[in-house]
């Protein structure tokens, strides 16, 4: 019942928001967002309590004799990221304040939209449904791009980001068709059988199908290409749906799919989808070293920690599970800190050059202070966010293969090198021309990165609630498995 | 059998009213005639469980054949409620045009009910024939001639393949009943005479509905005929012939040996590469959506090539959806280009979002849902032709499928980025009413169709 | 009792909280007691808990709240409260507290006061963490905490690109190190399950099974760990050059407790380390080298913060080959003690700093014991004491390591004299130039020289007190005889919470090595004396060096410009190439070039519609004949 | 009638054929439209012949039924045909059809 609550906020208010006009639009939205926080935190408390399960899972059928239904549940792994997109949302909605875009009820209704899709494919047990969500997301975020980015080739990026991101899903869907083909429903847990019941070599094709999708939207190496510029075109809002919450529907499909049915897939062919995930961290480091706009090393960067985040769920252990979904949720909130930072710079500077820059520290002390704390999340420092997540990935990715953890890993120093290199630039120094007059941050700005801040490191701190939610659905998810 | 007189009484009727000069009544005539239509294929629901063969027992009303005569009707309906718009009310053309798409939608109606051969050839010339008058209705207009007298030339030579087949198919069973075709193959024995005449058959069908190699008419004659009539041919007309192709090879010509179906495999493969990707370099929107339609051919002939195992309510979907969709994108050319010298290249599409939002959102909808994104109805459709093919093990034409898919999508985002491209001095796009909530409801209906899918259970 | 050791670190992060987000508008006197103050009820808590561990209290675990869950893996923020981890807790308390006296007086007129007060505090919280953590990845928490706030407080003086360049350093080094760490305890998790010590070491003793090669891999990468911390070849090279932060920071952080925490987490792991033999020789030979490359280098070093680094870098290369040879309890000795006088040291130079006006050159000093009378002599007692000279603190423990080097390997024991000599040489070569000869200074400076304010000396007083009494608590056998004094006190003390060396050493053998290192010492500090107190042989300007050695030492054996070009510069063309060429050209250039030869396909196939009926109806006619043929 | 006899359903057959054939080949190597319709015409009589032959050799009178339908239906689409050719004709003043290539590409 709730999961349908969930849904269907966003979707109402998304139509209502459209229908009624550009005056109030983000406040409504904003409304309607922290209602979906509010029902997603309801969820969480229900969880585990006797007699949750009506409130918590929702079954109808849809095409019956196809074995197709509308099915959703908030298991531990779907609530987490329910909470994801729940407690984003609100974040990103207030976060955007700071803009003004034209037809802002159209603006706003696309990421209400978007934000009804991303709930739907993290909360859906059908396979079918999941592949549904996971493309309809698409088309709120190409028209937000689309019509509300200023960017001289958004044309072009849109239609590859849209392209590329569809050509991989596709191959996933011919995995999904595969499956159910043996299975006969899109229930998840009768595609899960279908899937161990193949052969290890038929497993991995099926595999392959669901990796390319998938490591076309996290994005792994080599598929990655789309990512830096989509990111640099898209409006602020649009670049934070998409690298904070969007992207993790595909990380959130290798854990709810590709882990528990492609078991022997996994294994014996896996080996080259954890080679590309290190590579795409080395690679992406080394990208984000050669930047020199904040932006795009941003962008890089959430590459490579994403390349962690592949590897570790692909290792197929609870601990590298459990790290993925930490660290969805974590990467998530860091990736709208480091975004809002980039339009808080941006607004005030008209560029995000970051060797024109240096000293705001010195004129604004607050904000650097605030900013320090992200990029230390962003590096992943204990007791913050990033921490616990990409440990947990490392620990998990570990015991799978040693040596290409060790190259991951590497992501620990490189990060610190781009991130300081980038703070530093940026926020230390003496103060120049350009800087000098940097305005205080608003009372809203202000509002904004103290949330996000404190939310990154509470959940360093005190990650527990998340994680021992998570941790039953993880290891029934993974029972059966002798991994 | 209500529904073939009930239709040409209907086609009569328009007629007769030109020459009592009361065309206004025309339209009005024509939606009441086409809701009896449906209405009666409603009440006749469920006949095919009592045995009632009409018209000698070359017709059957079964509910596939009710199920496609319903959505032709609906199609038709919405056509003239569209085309509507773009003939002078009150003209004589107007009537003539509206009388021969009915003419033909009875072709249509026969192609689906029909049960012996003879009613099969009766039907594809009776859908055609009105079809060539149309594509060159334009009397003044060369590429209209053109497009007329080029669908004609092929057609008829595609009509006599498909005849030569359907005699020789005679030629091996002694009978022009499906029944009988099927108890003769069902024999395990293939016949020269039957191959041969089945290859025959396959190659007429595979030029109304157009497949490589036989898809070459397709885009000159699309792009020429008046847009209208191109959207009723990218509709009924190829509705209709995969309902009569599906018909032949899911339940007459089965089973065929192999070859066949490889072959089919292969027409579906080349189609799709050779419309897809020809398709990216169009610039005029017409011809472009002339080549998807070809590619959705390709998809849907998937349906034919796994007939022995699917329902045609999945065919039924498709054709629905896709007949939509096209309806759409061609109507919104329609009036877009009317208003630039009859420009349809991408490039007049820009800044349509403030031109005229209705049809720029349902133009997009469209095009979505044709490039097979949930939640758009299209998706389902080659959804269900993918698991289809999946389940016969055909696993390179997915992956051809999959790709081309992904080309497509190509395409026909470009022009949706041009529709949201926004430029400078942009006068409004001013249609009636009645068009602007039409293409407003069949673009919510392209979403609704999507996720109340499973009212298909219901044929 | 044990329960109140949640305080312990709870204390300073409170004062941490207070200054950062009250502390706007207070007085500095006001903050600097709020963050002394914090301390100082750590540390009382402290000893309270170290008098329960010094009468054989049980270990005990303490836990704060649950923190990673992931399966079997199971972590929480725990604390353990055994006899290391009291010991730890009581010398970071005390010299913390002592150092953070001492700041409010060094940094009362630096604008960034309060900055500076909270990030101290903080500090101590993650060391508190780091020691007081019951797991390896609870420790390390607090490991790259104080990794952080090195940062913080090397790059304090912002402003100045030079000082962020060196926590950059610091930062990425130790984070190389760092990585070293979790793949060490990737490896020990994989194998026995578990991060715990308690269940690793005693309780279930997890490790039992390990094989050595495992146990050996463990060591190694832990170590690395270690090595980023502590400084250690080859990751030494930021620690000199953390020296850009104030130097309350560098006796703190730099000299007596974070550096240290390499030795203490390879103390705590000596379960482990006693499983492998070749761990143990890669820890003595680093140990070793990186103690010869310190001293070497602040032979000849001139800048008086620069030599104590290197100093501390030798120290802690003498720490290590205690560990390595598996007297564990030995280096934590020579921990304890170095804390004492090295802290002593870095804040009697730092009292040097603040009364030359910021100066910290000694080529530009001399004669400064006329001026300052306290801050000189408690320098030369720290001195004393890091040269090794009976019966200072420094004598007693390095006097140890020298023992069961002489047991254990005497190539080691040869190596770690030569060490000892050079530590009494470059430190009274350091004190002779400071405060004996005349004034080589500038006019102003030599007006503006000033004895420090008592809340400044204060500290430095009881540290010298430390420095001379802090050996006691690990007598040798022999003094302790004579003295009827409880001799090797904090090996019985340690005994059963590290591993203990089986040595056998008679009494006259360890008279022997007293007096030779005793003779050794006394020997540097007379060519010391000699060279430049007598002489006055000393090279003001860095060209007028002439001497290959010299150079090399100088310079510092050129690691830096080593890393730049083995590192630094490839690192960077790589991902300038990866940017400019792989990127565009061959990554996207793919994903481009397959729209494009879509696009140049599509250019072609259009050219089938020609137009012509004639064509189509050939194409119609071999299509059939085609199918026919086929079939 | 020794002559008669020794005709078979294969030589209708391949009479059909032959002609159907010519057809074809008339349609696809003429130029002139008038010529082109008779050629299709050429073609559905071949296939009335082979009907008309199988009609014999089944003895049923269905296919005789289908060969009339089959002239009805040849009969309306020369009809059309020609009117299309009459107004291509009034616009372009040629009956050949290879000036009908401005729908190409």
């Amino acid at each position: 019942m709730l999961t349908l609550i969930l849904l269907a906020i966003p979707l109402f208010a998304a139509v209502l928001s459209m229908a009624a006009g550009a005056k109030n639009a983000r406040n409504l939205a904003l409304g309607a967002g922290i209602l979906e926080l509010i029902i997603t935190l309801g969820a969480f408390f229900l969880n585990g309590k006797e007699g949750s399960e009506t409130w918590l899972t929702f079954n109808r059928e849809w095409i019956g004799p196809l074995g197709i239904s509308y099915a959703f549940s908030l298991d531990g792994i779907s609530l987490v990221m329910a909470l994801l997109v729940a407690l984003l949302l609100p974040i990103i909605i207030y976060a955007s304040f700071n803009r003004t875009f034209k037809s802002p009820h159209y603006f706003y209704g696309l990421m209400l939209l978007m934000a009804a899709s991303m709930m739907g494919a993290f909360t859906t047990t059908d396979g079918l449904l999941f592949y549904v969500f996971y493309e309809f997301a698409l088309i709120p975020i190409y028209f937000m791009i689309l019509y509300w980015s200023e960017h001289p080739n958004k044309a072009k990026i849109t239609l590859k980001f849209f392209i590329y991101t569809l050509f991989g899903s596709l191959f996933m869907l011919v995995s999904l068709l595969y499956l159910y083909n043996i299975s006969g429903s899109f229930n998840m847990q009768a595609l899960y059988e279908a899937g161990r019941s193949l052969s290890g070599s038929e497993q991995g094709w099926v595999f392959a199908g669901f990796f390319i999708a998938f490591a076309v939207k996290i994005p792994v190496f080599p598929f990655h290409s789309w990512q830096p510029a989509t990111y640099d075109s898209a409006p602020t809002a649009g670049t934070m749906l998409l690298a904070g919450i969007m992207l993790k529907m595909a990380s959130y499909g290798m854990v709810r799919l590709v882990v528990p049915a492609l078991p022997e897939g996994v294994a014996e062919y896996g080996t080259w989808a954890l080679a590309l995930s290190a590579i795409s961290v080395l690679y992406a480091s080394g990208m984000a070293i050669a930047q020199q706009r904040y932006k795009l090393l941003i962008a890089w960067s959430s590459i490579a920690h994403l390349g962690v985040l592949s590897a570790g769920i692909l290792s197929g252990n609870a601990q590298g599970i459990q790290g993925g979904i930490m660290e969805m949720l974590s990467h998530g909130i860091l990736s709208v800190a480091l975004f809002f930072v980039y339009d808080i710079i941006e607004s005030r500077m008209n560029h995000d050059d970051m060797s024109k820059m240096g000293g705001i520290r010195e004129v604004n002390p607050l904000f650097a202070f605030l900013f320090f704390i992200i990029v230390m999340g962003s590096v992943a420092l204990p007791l913050t966010s990033g921490f616990v997540g990409e440990f947990l990935l490392l620990l998990g990715f570990y015991q799978v293969s040693p040596w290409l953890t060790a190259v991951a890993g590497l992501t620990v120093v490189l990060g610190a090198v781009y991130m300081l290199r980038a703070f530093q630039s940026m926020m230390l120094g003496p103060a120049n021309s350009a800087t000098q007059s940097f305005a205080p941050l608003n009372s809203h700005e202000k509002t904004v990165l103290t949330i996000l801040v404190i939310l990154i490191i509470a959940l360093g701190v005190y990650p527990d609630p998340i994680l021992s939610v998570a941790n039953p659905s993880v290891e029934s998810l993974l029972q059966g498995l002798n991994r | 059998m209500k529904e073939i007189v009930i239709i040409s009484l209907l086609g009569i009727a328009v007629l007769a009213l030109d020459v009592l000069k009361m065309r206004k009544l025309v339209l009005p005539v024509i939606m009441l005639g086409l809701l009896g239509l449906i209405g009666v294929s409603i009440a006749d629901w469920g006949l095919n469980e009592t045995p009632f063969a009409q018209y000698g027992g070359m017709l059957t009303f079964d509910n596939t054949a009710l199920s496609f005569t319903i959505v032709f009707a609906s199609i038709a309906l919405l056509w003239f409620i569209l085309a509507g718009d773009n003939y002078t009310a009150g003209t004589s053309q107007r009537t003539d045009i509206f009388a021969l798409v009915l003419f033909s939608l009875c072709g249509a109606v026969v192609l689906s009910a029909y049960t012996n051969l003879v009613m099969l050839f009766l039907g594809v010339e009776i859908l055609s024939i009105p079809v060539y008058v149309l594509a060159a209705s334009q009397r003044k207009n060369v590429l209209s001639n053109e497009a007329g007298f080029k669908y004609f030339f092929l057609g008829s030579l595609a009509s006599a393949v498909l005849l030569f087949g359907i005699s020789l198919c005679y030629g091996a069973v002694g009978s022009f009943e499906l029944k009988a075709i099927q108890e003769h193959l069902s024999g395990g024995f293939y016949s020269p005479l039957i191959l041969t005449g089945s290859a025959l058959m396959l190659i007429g069908f595979a030029f109304k509905i157009s497949v490589a190699p036989f898809h070459l008419w397709a885009p000159d004659v699309y792009q020429g005929a008046p847009t209208p009539v191109t959207a009723y041919m990218s509709t009924i007309v190829k509705g209709a012939a995969f309902a009569g192709m599906f018909k032949l090879f899911g339940s007459a010509l089965q089973p065929l040996p192999e070859a066949y179906s490889t072959a089919i495999v292969f027409m579906i493969a080349i189609t799709l590469i050779a419309s897809n990707i020809t398709a990216v370099v169009q610039t005029d929107t017409k011809r472009m959506l002339a080549f998807s339609s070809i590619s959705h051919a390709g998809f849907m002939l998937g349906f034919v090539l796994t007939a022995s195992t699917t329902s045609p309510k999945y065919l039924i979907y498709y054709t629905l959806t896709y007949s939509i969709a096209s309806l759409i994108s061609f109507f919104v050319i329609q009036h877009v280009a009317a208003i630039q010298n009859e420009d349809a290249s991408t490039d007049a599409f820009k800044g349509l979002i403030k031109r005229s939002p209705v049809m720029a959102v349902s133009m997009t909808v469209a095009l979505l849902s044709m490039a097979g994104i949930p939640p758009l109805s299209g998706f389902l459709g080659k959804y269900y032709v993918i698991t289809n093919v999946i389940e016969h093990e055909h696993m390179a034409l997915v992956i051809i499928m999959v790709i081309t898919s992904a080309i497509g999508a190509f395409y026909y985002l470009r022009v949706i980025s041009a529709i949201f491209t926004p430029i400078e001095n942009a006068g409004r796009i001013m249609v009636s009413d009645s068009t602007r909530r039409t293409l407003a409801v069949l673009s919510v209906l392209l979403v609704v169709v999507f996720f109340a899918a499973s009212l298909l259970e219901l044929l | 009792m044990e329960k109140l050791v949640t305080l312990i670190p709870l204390f300073p992060l409170a004062g941490f909280l207070f200054i950062t987000f009250l502390g706007k508008g207070l007085s500095k006197n006001f903050i600097g007691g709020i963050g002394s103050g914090a301390i100082f009820l750590s540390f009382v808590v402290s000893i309270l808990v170290f008098t329960t561990q010094m009468h054989g209290a049980h270990p005990t675990v303490v836990k704060a709240f649950d923190w990673i869950t992931a399966g079997t893996f199971d972590i929480d923020i725990s604390f353990l409260v055994d006899p290391l981890s009291a010991i730890y807790l009581l010398f970071i308390t005390g010299v913390g507290f002592l150092i953070h006296l001492y700041s409010i007086g060094y940094m009362h007129d630096d604008e960034g006061f309060n900055r500076f007060i909270a990030y101290l505090n903080l500090f101590v919280f993650f060391m508190l963490i780091l020691i007081l953590g019951d797991s390896y990845l609870t420790m390390f928490v607090g490991w790259e905490g104080v990794g952080l706030c090195s940062f913080m407080l090397i790059g304090f003086w912002y402003k100045d690109m030079k000082n962020n360049d060196a926590a950059k350093k610091a930062f990425i080094v130790n984070r190389i190190g760092d990585l070293g760490l979790i793949l060490g305890m990737c490896l020990l998790f994989a194998y026995t399950g578990t991060l715990r010590y308690d269940e690793l070491f005693i309780s279930e003793r997890a490790i039992g099974g390990l094989p050595t090669e495992v146990a050996t891999a463990i060591g190694i990468l832990l170590f690395i760990g270690a090595m980023g911390k502590s400084a250690q070849i080859p990751l030494h090279t930021w620690l000199p050059d953390a020296m850009a932060g104030p130097t309350p920071v560098s006796a703190l952080i730099h000299a007596a407790t974070m550096v240290t925490a390499g030795i203490y987490m390879v103390a705590r792991s000596s379960n482990l380390y006693a499983m492998t033999e070749s761990a143990g020789d890669l820890i003595m030979w680093a140990g070793i080298l990186t103690s010869l490359l310190g001293a070497t280098i602040a032979l000849t070093q001139n800048d008086i913060k620069k030599v104590l680094a290197y100093s501390t870098v030798s120290q802690l290369g003498l720490m290590f080959v205690a560990l390595g040879m598996g007297a564990y309890s030995t280096a934590v000795f020579h921990v304890i003690t170095h804390a004492f006088f090295k802290a002593l040291l870095f804040l009697g130079s730092g009292s040097v700093i603040h009364g030359m006006g910021g100066e910290q050159d000694i080529r530009r000093m001399g004669g400064l014991k006329k001026h300052m009378r306290t801050t000189h002599l408690t320098f030369l007692i720290g001195t004393i004491a890091i040269a090794g000279i009976f019966p200072f603190a420094g004598f007693f423990s390095k006097d140890q390591i020298i023992a069961v080097a002489f047991e254990e390997n005497k190539l080691m024991f040869l190596l770690s004299l030569v060490v000892s000599a050079c530590t009494a040489f470059y430190m009274f070569r350091l004190y002779f130039l400071t405060f004996h000869g005349k004034f080589r200074g500038t006019h102003e400076q030599e007006h503006h020289l000033h004895e420090s304010p008592a809340v400044m000396t204060l500290p430095l007083v009881v540290l010298a007190v430390l420095s001379v009494v802090g050996g006691f608590i690990g007598l040798p056998h022999a003094v302790g005889e004579s003295m009827h004094m409880h001799w090797h006190w904090l090996d019985h003390y340690l005994d059963g919470t590290v591993v203990m060396p089986a040595l056998h050493m008679d009494l006259n053998t360890e008279l022997m090595l007293m007096g030779l290192a005793t003779i050794i010492a006394v020997g540097g500090i007379y060519l010391a004396w000699l060279k430049y107190s007598k002489r006055g042989e000393l090279a003001l300007e860095d060209k007028d060096i002439t001497s290959a050695t010299h150079k090399l030492m100088l310079n510092k054996y050129w690691f830096d410009e080593l890393y730049n070009a083995i590192i630094r510069k490839p690192v960077d063309a790589i991902s300038k190439a990866l940017g400019s060429f792989i990127e565009p050209k061959i990554v996207d250039g793919l994903v481009e070039g397959t729209g494009a030869a879509t696009d140049a396909a599509g250019g072609k196939l259009r050219l089938l519609q020609s137009g012509s009926l004639f064509f189509y109806i050939l194409a119609f006619v071999v299509g059939l004949i085609a199918l026919l043929l086929y079939i | 009638m020794e002559l008669y006899h020794n005709i078979t359903i294969n030589h209708y057959l391949v009479l059909a054929a032959v002609l159907f054939g010519m057809g074809a080949l008339g349609i696809l190597f003429r130029r002139n439209a008038i010529i082109m319709f008779m050629c299709i015409e050429l073609m559905l009589n071949a296939v009335n012949i082979s009907l008309v032959a199988f009609s014999k050799m089944w003895n049923h009178t269905d296919a005789q039924v289908f060969v009339f339908f089959i002239m009805v239906v040849a009969a309306a689409e020369v009809a059309v045909g020609l009117a299309i050719l009459m107004m291509l004709y009034r616009n372009t003043h040629s009956t050949d059809t290879s000036v009908l290539n401005k729908l190409k590409f």
